[in-house]
């Protein structure tokens, strides 16, 4: 009965660009942010897979021929320890994006988990939301300092220290979504249907966090590499052996006035991908679903 | 509205309680030992398991973790290993600053973004748009310090117009220092926080311009400059307040790297050093003091609600 | 948050209202960016650098170390020996005051001695010769030993932590293993404890009571006369921000620029970069002599073959002008330096490295190094050595952490699965090995130092150097103490660098001196 | 035609390209003349809002691009005057009202304001001489106590006083023309007719035109001047609202009116079957008391009683609020019961555990009243139908074969079962819903307002097909609805309920002939179309 301004004559047979999923690619791949920021991604990882194996040891030290500027030695000179900057933004990339994945995914798994009981499962909610406001109002850079450098700076640390302030946002998305989906008929029907609690959570919600979780993926990736750097800053970062993006620029900071291309091309590199990372975010966040920008950070 | 702000302030307990239990857990089962930080190079184990007596630091963790606990609920936050003084006045000497630039950060920013994000949201789809969403993402993009870097640079070092480092008080050495003193750590600060809130700003002012009341006032044959103005802007605005608040937790991440380039005495340097050389009650005082104020800052903007949406009420 | 503000505004104008008023005698400011930020007060229970240098600017000592490294008498007039060498007498010099306005007394002097032995390793050494300390008068005291000991006036006059710095009594009564809360001292400063910003700030003034002897300035030594009327230590955590403050005028002296920064600085014409200190520091390799592979001498040797000690300098310091190589184990330039037993160093080859490592039972065991990130100095060193083992044949296992987990790692004797380590990195400043007295010649895995090196030659040697009354003596088991710390390849040495000073030209009188020490300057 | 306020002439509205046609409307032609109403009415799709929105320059340009055609007004072509002048034009001289009164006031305004910035923007008024001619506008709609309701909030008032406060602002100025855009489609059936009255009072007193869209034939009947018939952005017919209603031309036409349930219910005879769903002094209260005493307590469902036997349909009928929707929610657990019984065969389901009622739920089943929102959109039809089934032990095969079986019943192609929701139309899910119940092989068939979202067209057809499949399966349906056209038609017996409480229940017949309570008769009297549109 409602008509609306826009034309509602779509009617029965196109199918609603609020993408069910069947074509959410191919729906998402016709915004053109998703797929400039797609292809910019996927050549950066590639280069990220195949680069190191054609460039020096990035770890290689040459102390003789320390703070070359480009083109003096290698493609983007050398760092302060003869370590040929080209190949350590190389292997930087991997790094990166390691952490930016690994981050996200860890980040969504958990939260998800947390987020269905929390939505689902009445009594555990209030005990689920209040640790998880508790872990929100500790300011995430001074958690992951603490973490990192109390147990040890390696990888694994890293990753979990970002993971852990992002996981109450996720959460509370998915909660949200959960308490949203609960309410709609088709999951009463199920219910009434005699659908159990884990099925319904399977089939019927699992399937509306996908689209927000994938737009929430991408901003944690883009904000995990930066806290990366910003950790490796501040001393608290993945080992400095193991070069990462933020780890370069880190070392080479103090060399900022002196010989700027330590921390030109890994910030250059890293600002290109999150911007990719952001700029797909945006793109699946107004294709996929605009009405999650809301509770999105 | 009373009982709404008992409750919340009730719930807080809780949380508080939460985030006390993480962060004493988080310190003293990871290693790194202060004594031994104290010993310096020509300790023997002795000296160091004497200091660790004498710091509290041998005692079982469950009483250490009580005797924290009690002190707490009388307001008492602990003194700090190393300098010897108590931890609530190491917070109020180093407020000042950091409150300030979380000040003036969101004044400068919100002054900037929501007009920004409007004009997008107006423009949606135009050049402008464009510019301004490629901005906002970029904003996320750059990480603080070489932001940081590049600005003293250009304004410090180069153009001579504000000073590298440093803060002045407002209060003690007037406004025009203090202000060539915020000015660069603002910007730095500020960046991402506008690219927070412009984005916001935006996607909150074009979903109201679907809103059928501002069909209504285009009917009433508004001109669109105050259909923005009066009617969108106003109910886009709890979800840029909430965004604000969320954006709290992330500008006190931001804090302590922007003092640390511009070499403010704030709270967040003090946690900076606090960590790296193991002041326990120094960490675990000011984690809890950044909680307990994000908290209370969100249970201040749920109530800003209440002003800005009429429907809202506790 | 309001009442702190105000209360900070009332101290504020309080102190600022005699400042004003003195402002029309043209006060003048020292502005410092020290090495590192001043955490805690104690000079005897802490022996961070950061607090001796403190110490230097509110304390007076009874001997210094002069800038030939010779001691020389501070607050001591005159002082006399037994000929047996067991009694000691010194008499202080007048007028000798607290910044309260108290005289400085024997019994002042006894009570901060007695708190500094309890702590400092030779301090120790001295008290347990020690058969009584007593006042004669109020400026006057006796030591009396119950053995010989040669390094009487040196240890008093020991430069570097702990020093003994002389407290009033009722200070020195503090339990020294807790820090003391009152810092009334007698040195050329006073310590503003109401604008002590820990983290930031630090605030000394001149003390006007204060009289410096006739002799100048001369290291430790000589006439402390404050030309300042205040000092302000404000510690910058970032590098480059210091350095841009120095150059913009903000600061006037800026203790430890990363030796990478000076073409920057130097660039710039109101700013002079020099080496202050004649010593500089000496970097080591320190091995865990306790767990394999490192508790075999000839692996440890074959690992020091390897360290290179240009490659170490060039990654971790850059510039030339700012490092040397150095196989003495005592500082180059100091009265002992040597290359006796050097060779293994001083080869510096991983060929060489590899085929004599190939000669021990290394079987592959990874060798956990410790790599400090938040000391650029020691993570640089760290990823060399790992360059430099990996190359010789060795497996590593590079552990980055922080400095404060380091200190409390190393301390560890545990096997390596239980948190124990194989090897990590320091460095000393010159003054604090200058003899083989230093802990880190030691060779009593009981009270030695970390890495627990256990050789009854090497401590044989050392207590020899400590009963020898001649130069000649001295000199002769000073060498053997070197070849012994070679021969069972103790710690890796990395060479000596030069952390330079760096200061706007209107700053004058800096004195030379392994210790920074803020006297004697004068700011136009 | 002479004296129009508006005359759309030629009128054609482009969709963008990819739509399942290439104009929203094409050629339309209508006027409508100073002191008359012309209802366009048609259903979804059919372009009578477009036209609307057109006219007022508010249709979604990027979209909706008008190619052909002119809209006079004043002799000024409304599609070629400048952005400055159309916005002078709104208000002064056209003004608009729409369906959903509480979205289309802003929120966080006042909305004395809002009728004020009417005047604001096109008068020179002063703030005291606004607020005085803003009262006096309120006043003028029937609003009670203007001068305390100037200071309210859109939320703080009822839906038929918020339509009340957009009539006052739409027409403070006095236009010539007011578009009213389905304007009482969101509101209850009392609430409805007392706006309608208005507009026409109104509309009376002040010989302004009025171009009225719905798609409701009550409606039509109730206010029209004349009538536009629309289908698929066309005019099919159009002419004086008494000869259009009583002979009407065009097969569309006839048809829809014909699809108008009637408000006479037919002579059933009283169903014989087991009762099998009873319902004894059902209470559900939302809130508590909180400890200081303060809270609220609301009784969304008080005492109610009833029984159900096989083979019957009870309908439950009342306005938004009246608690019909909770009582069927708690019939079919998805929400507690605080206090009552509710017997299904015999046992009581009221405070089961939700283990213990799984099996029982197979019993009850449900089809929900927006087909849009009823069918999970990424499952396909066939694992929707068959997800109880298989619930419950059906081997996969034998679901699947009933499902077509079920998919023949309810009028559509087994064939479809491989398709998603949004391949059908809103009618078509619909089918789909009750399959879906209908596969669980229930006793007891819940229909929530199952027919309120769909047109009158595919309403009746729908409607049909419940009678039907409830006297093949021998069901006993509980028929929610507020629509007391609907329920004439397919109820046995009928329950009023308003606030909570059951006012009245009897055999269907029997209430709409001689109803007891006041209410009831208010309601039936309220009832669109009630006095002409009596087929």
């Amino acid at each position: 009965m409602a008509e609306g301004v826009a034309p509602d004559v779509a009617g029965a047979a196109a199918p609603l660009p609020s993408a069910r999923d069947v074509a959410v690619w191919r729906i998402a791949l016709r915004n053109r942010g998703v797929l400039w920021g797609g292809v910019v991604l996927a050549l950066i990882a590639l280069v990220a897979v195949i680069g190191p194996w054609f460039v020096v040891d990035p770890t290689n030290l040459n102390p003789m021929t320390r703070l070359r500027p480009p083109g003096e030695a290698g493609l983007m000179g050398t760092d302060q320890l003869g370590r040929d900057v080209f190949s350590r933004v190389l292997s930087g990339a991997r790094v990166s994006l390691v952490v930016g994945l690994a981050v996200a995914v860890i980040a969504i798994a958990i939260g998800l988990v947390l987020g269905l009981v929390a939505g689902y499962v009445r009594w555990t909610d209030a005990i689920i939301m209040r640790v998880m406001d508790g872990l929100m109002s500790i300011p995430a850079i001074l958690l992951a300092i603490a973490m990192i450098s109390l147990s040890g700076a390696t990888l694994g640390t890293v990753v979990a220290a970002i993971v852990i302030p992002e996981i109450p946002r996720v959460t509370r998305l998915v909660r949200s979504v959960v308490l949203t989906v609960r309410e709609e008929a088709y999951v009463e029907a199920a219910i009434a249907a005699g659908t159990r609690v884990h099925m319904i959570m399977v089939r019927h919600v699992l399937p509306n966090t996908i689209a927000p979780l994938i737009v929430q993926a991408t901003y944690i990736c883009g904000s995990a590499m930066l806290t990366e750097a910003i950790l490796g800053f501040l001393g608290a970062g993945i080992p400095p052996e193991i070069p990462s993006w933020g780890n370069i620029m880190s070392e080479g900071r103090t060399f900022f006035q002196l010989t700027p291309w330590i921390i030109f091309f890994p910030g250059l590199a890293l600002a290109v991908t999150v911007l990719a990372v952001n700029i797909v975010g945006d793109g699946l966040r107004d294709t996929l679903d605009p009405r999650i920008a809301r509770t999105m950070r | 509205m009373l009982v709404y702000i008992l409750k919340r302030v009730a719930m807080t307990i809780p949380v508080m309680g939460v985030v006390a239990l993480f962060v004493f857990a988080l310190l003293r089962l990871s290693p790194g030992d202060p004594a031994a930080v104290i010993a310096g190079d020509f300790a023997t184990a002795e000296d160091v398991a004497r200091i660790r007596e004498q710091l509290g630091l041998s005692e079982p963790l469950v009483v250490q973790f009580g005797t924290w606990v009690w002190s707490l609920m009388q307001g008492d936050l602990g003194t700090s290993i190393f300098s010897g003084k108590p931890v609530t006045e190491l917070i109020a000497q180093r407020i000042e600053p950091t409150m300030l630039l979380a000040l003036t950060t969101i004044l400068f920013s919100v002054a900037v973004a929501v007009p920004l994000g409007t004009l997008a949201a107006f423009k949606a789809g135009s050049l402008i748009d464009r510019f301004v969403m490629l901005f906002s993402v970029g904003g996320f993009s750059v990480p603080v310090f070489v932001l940081g870097y590049v600005l003293i640079y250009v304004f410090s070092l180069n153009l001579r117009w504000l000073p590298v480092q440093g803060y002045r008080s407002p209060f003690e050495h007037g406004l025009g220092p203090f202000l060539s003193h915020i000015t660069l750590p603002t910007l730095t600060l500020s960046v991402i926080f506008i690219a927070l809130i412009a984005r916001m700003t935006r996607a909150s002012v074009i979903e109201v311009l679907e809103e059928d009341y501002v069909r209504t006032a285009r009917a009433k044959g508004q001109s669109e400059l105050k259909v923005l103005m009066r009617h969108a802007v106003r109910n886009a605005a709890v979800p840029i307040v909430t965004v604000i608040g969320i954006g709290i937790a992330l500008l006190i991440g931001g804090v302590v790297v922007t003092e640390s380039v511009y070499n403010i005495p704030g709270l967040g340097r003090l946690v900076l050093d606090a960590v790296l050389a193991r002041d326990y009650p120094i960490i675990q005082g000011l984690i809890l003091f950044f909680s307990f104020v994000y908290i209370l800052l969100n249970l201040l903007i749920d109530l800003t609600y209440t002003f800005l949406d009429p429907r809202i009420r506790y | 948050m309001s009442f702190t503000r105000i209360g900070r505004g009332l101290i504020a104008a309080a102190i600022a209202l005699p400042l004003t008023l003195s402002a029309a005698a043209a006060e003048t400011t020292l502005r410092v960016i020290p090495h590192a930020d001043l955490k805690n007060l104690d000079p005897i229970w802490t022996t961070a650098y950061i607090t001796r240098n403190h110490g230097y600017m509110i304390y007076d000592t009874l001997f210094a170390m002069d800038e030939n490294f010779e001691v020389q008498p501070q607050m001591v007039d005159t002082w006399t020996e037994s000929e047996d060498g067991l009694t000691w007498e010194f008499t202080l010099r007048d007028g000798l005051t607290f910044h309260d306005g108290a005289p400085v007394t024997s019994e002042d002097v006894i009570a901060s001695l007695e708190r500094w032995g309890a702590r400092d390793g030779m301090g120790q050494q001295l008290m347990a010769s020690t058969a009584s300390m007593e006042a004669v008068d109020d400026s006057t005291f006796r030591l009396t030993l119950s053995e010989p000991f040669g390094l009487v006036l040196q240890s008093l006059g020991k430069i570097s932590s702990n020093v003994p710095f002389i407290m009033p009594a009722r200070v020195a009564a503090t339990d020294p293993f807790e820090q003391i809360e009152d810092f009334t001292g007698s040195g050329p400063f006073v310590f503003q404890e109401d604008e002590w910003v820990p983290g930031n700030t630090v605030v000394y003034t001149k003390f006007e009571d204060y009289v410096p002897r006739d002799e100048p300035a001369s290291a430790a030594a000589g006439g402390k006369v404050a030309n300042v009327d205040r000092v302000v230590w404000q510690y910058f955590p970032d590098n480059t921000t210091a350095m841009n403050a120095l150059m913009t005028g903000e600061v006037d002296f800026f203790e430890q620029p990363a030796p990478d920064l000076t073409p920057i600085l130097e660039s710039n014409p109101d700013v002079t970069v020099e080496i202050n200190d004649p010593l500089g520091n000496i970097g080591f390799a320190r091995f865990n002599h306790l767990l394999p592979p490192f508790d075999d001498a000839e692996v440890r040797r074959a690992a020091i073959m390897a360290m290179r000690q240009e490659d170490y300098m060039a990654s971790a310091v850059g510039d030339e002008q700012f490092w040397s190589t150095c196989f003495s184990v005592y500082p180059c330039g100091t009265p002992l330096e040597s290359d006796a037993g050097a060779e293994v160093i001083m080869t510096g080859d991983v060929e060489a490295a590899k085929a004599a490592l190939a000669e021990t039972d290394y079987d592959g065991t990874p060798v956990v190094i410790m790599q400090p990130t938040d000391i650029p100095v020691l993570s640089a060193f760290s990823l060399v050595t790992a360059d430099k083992l990996r190359d010789a044949g060795f497996t590593v296992d590079m552990q980055a952490m922080d400095w404060a987990t380091l200190t409390s790692r190393r301390a560890s004797r545990e096997p390596v699965a239980d948190g124990g380590w194989n090897i990590f990195h320091t460095w000393w400043i010159g003054a604090d090995v200058i003899d083989p007295m230093a802990i880190a010649f030691s060779g009593d895995p009981d009270g030695g130092w970390f890495g627990w090196a256990e050789d009854a030659e090497l401590e044989a040697a050392r207590a020899a150097f400590a009963r020898a009354t001649t130069p000649e003596e001295r000199e002769a088991s000073a060498t053997a103490v070197q070849e012994r710390l070679w021969a069972i390849g103790a710690s890796g040495q990395l060479g000596q660098f030069f952390v330079p000073v760096a200061y706007r030209n209107n700053v004058e009188g800096l004195i030379k001196s392994p210790v920074q020490f803020f006297w004697n300057i004068s700011v136009e | 035609m002479s004296g129009a306020v508006l005359s759309v002439e030629g009128l054609t509205v482009s969709l963008p390209k990819g739509a399942d046609r290439a104009n929203a409307v094409e050629d339309i032609d209508l006027a409508v003349a100073a002191g008359e109403i012309v209802c366009v009415v048609g259903e979804s799709g059919s372009g009578k809002s477009v036209t609307a929105f057109t006219v007022m320059g508010l249709q979604d340009s990027r979209a909706l691009k008008p190619v052909a055609g002119r809209i006079m007004m004043d002799g000024e072509d409304l599609l070629r005057v400048g952005r400055r002048r159309l916005r002078k034009l709104r208000g002064e001289k056209m003004s608009m009202i729409f369906q959903e009164p509480m979205t289309a006031l802003n929120p966080v305004a006042r909305v004395g304001d809002q009728i004020g910035e009417m005047l604001e923007i096109h008068t020179d008024l002063s703030a005291s001489g606004r607020k005085t001619r803003v009262i006096a506008a309120m006043e003028d709609v029937g609003l009670p106590d203007p001068a305390s309701m100037y200071r309210a909030f859109p939320h703080q008032l009822s839906g038929g006083q918020r339509q009340r406060i957009m009539i006052a602002m739409a027409l403070v100025l006095e236009p010539d023309l007011l578009i009213a855009d389905e304007p009482t489609t969101a509101l209850d059936v009392t609430t409805q007719a007392q706006i309608l009255d208005l507009i026409k009072d109104i509309q009376a007193r002040r010989g302004m035109g009025v171009l009225f869209i719905t798609h409701d034939f009550g409606v039509v009947a109730d206010i029209a001047d004349r009538v536009v018939v629309m289908q698929h952005g066309r005019i099919v017919e159009q002419g004086l609202a008494e000869q259009v209603l009583r002979a009407p031309e065009h097969p569309y036409t006839k048809m829809l009116m014909e699809a108008v349930p009637s408000m006479t219910p037919p002579e059933r005879e009283a169903a014989t079957g087991a009762e099998t769903l009873v319902v004894e002094g059902l209470d559900k209260t939302y809130g508590h008391r909180g400890l200081l005493g303060g809270g609220r307590l609301v009784h969304a469902a008080k005492s109610v009683d009833f029984a159900l036997r096989r083979g019957e349909t009870l309908g439950i009928v009342g306005e938004s609020g009246s608690g019909k929707s909770t009582v069927a929610r708690c019939v079919m657990r998805l929400i507690d019961p605080t206090s009552g019984r509710v017997l299904l065969d015999g046992r009581d389901i009221a405070g089961l555990s939700q283990g213990a009622l799984r099996p029982v739920r197979r019993d009850i089943q449900v089809v929900f009243q927006d087909p849009y929102r009823s069918l999970n959109p990424r499952r396909n039809v066939g694992q929707s139908i068959t997800e109880g089934p298989v619930n419950f032990g059906t081997p996969q095969a034998e679901a699947m074969a009933r499902a077509e079986e079920l998919m023949r019943v309810v009028g559509l192609d087994p064939d479809a079962l491989e398709r998603f929701p949004h391949q059908f139309s809103g009618g078509q899910r619909q089918r789909i819903a009750i399959a879906r119940a209908l596969a669980m092989q229930p006793h007891v068939l819940i229909a929530d307002e199952a027919v309120s979202a769909l047109d009158v067209s595919v309403q009746a057809q729908v409607l049909d097909l419940l009678d039907d499949v409830r006297d093949r399966f021998d069901l006993a349906m509980l028929f929610i609805t507020h629509d007391l056209r609907v329920a004439a038609q397919i109820c046995d017996r009928i329950l009023v309920m308003r606030q909570g409480e059951v006012v009245e229940q009897g055999p269907t017949a029997d209430v709409y002939a001689n109803p007891q309570h006041d209410y009831t008769r208010a309601l039936l009297a309220a009832a669109p179309g009630a006095a002409r549109l009596t087929v």
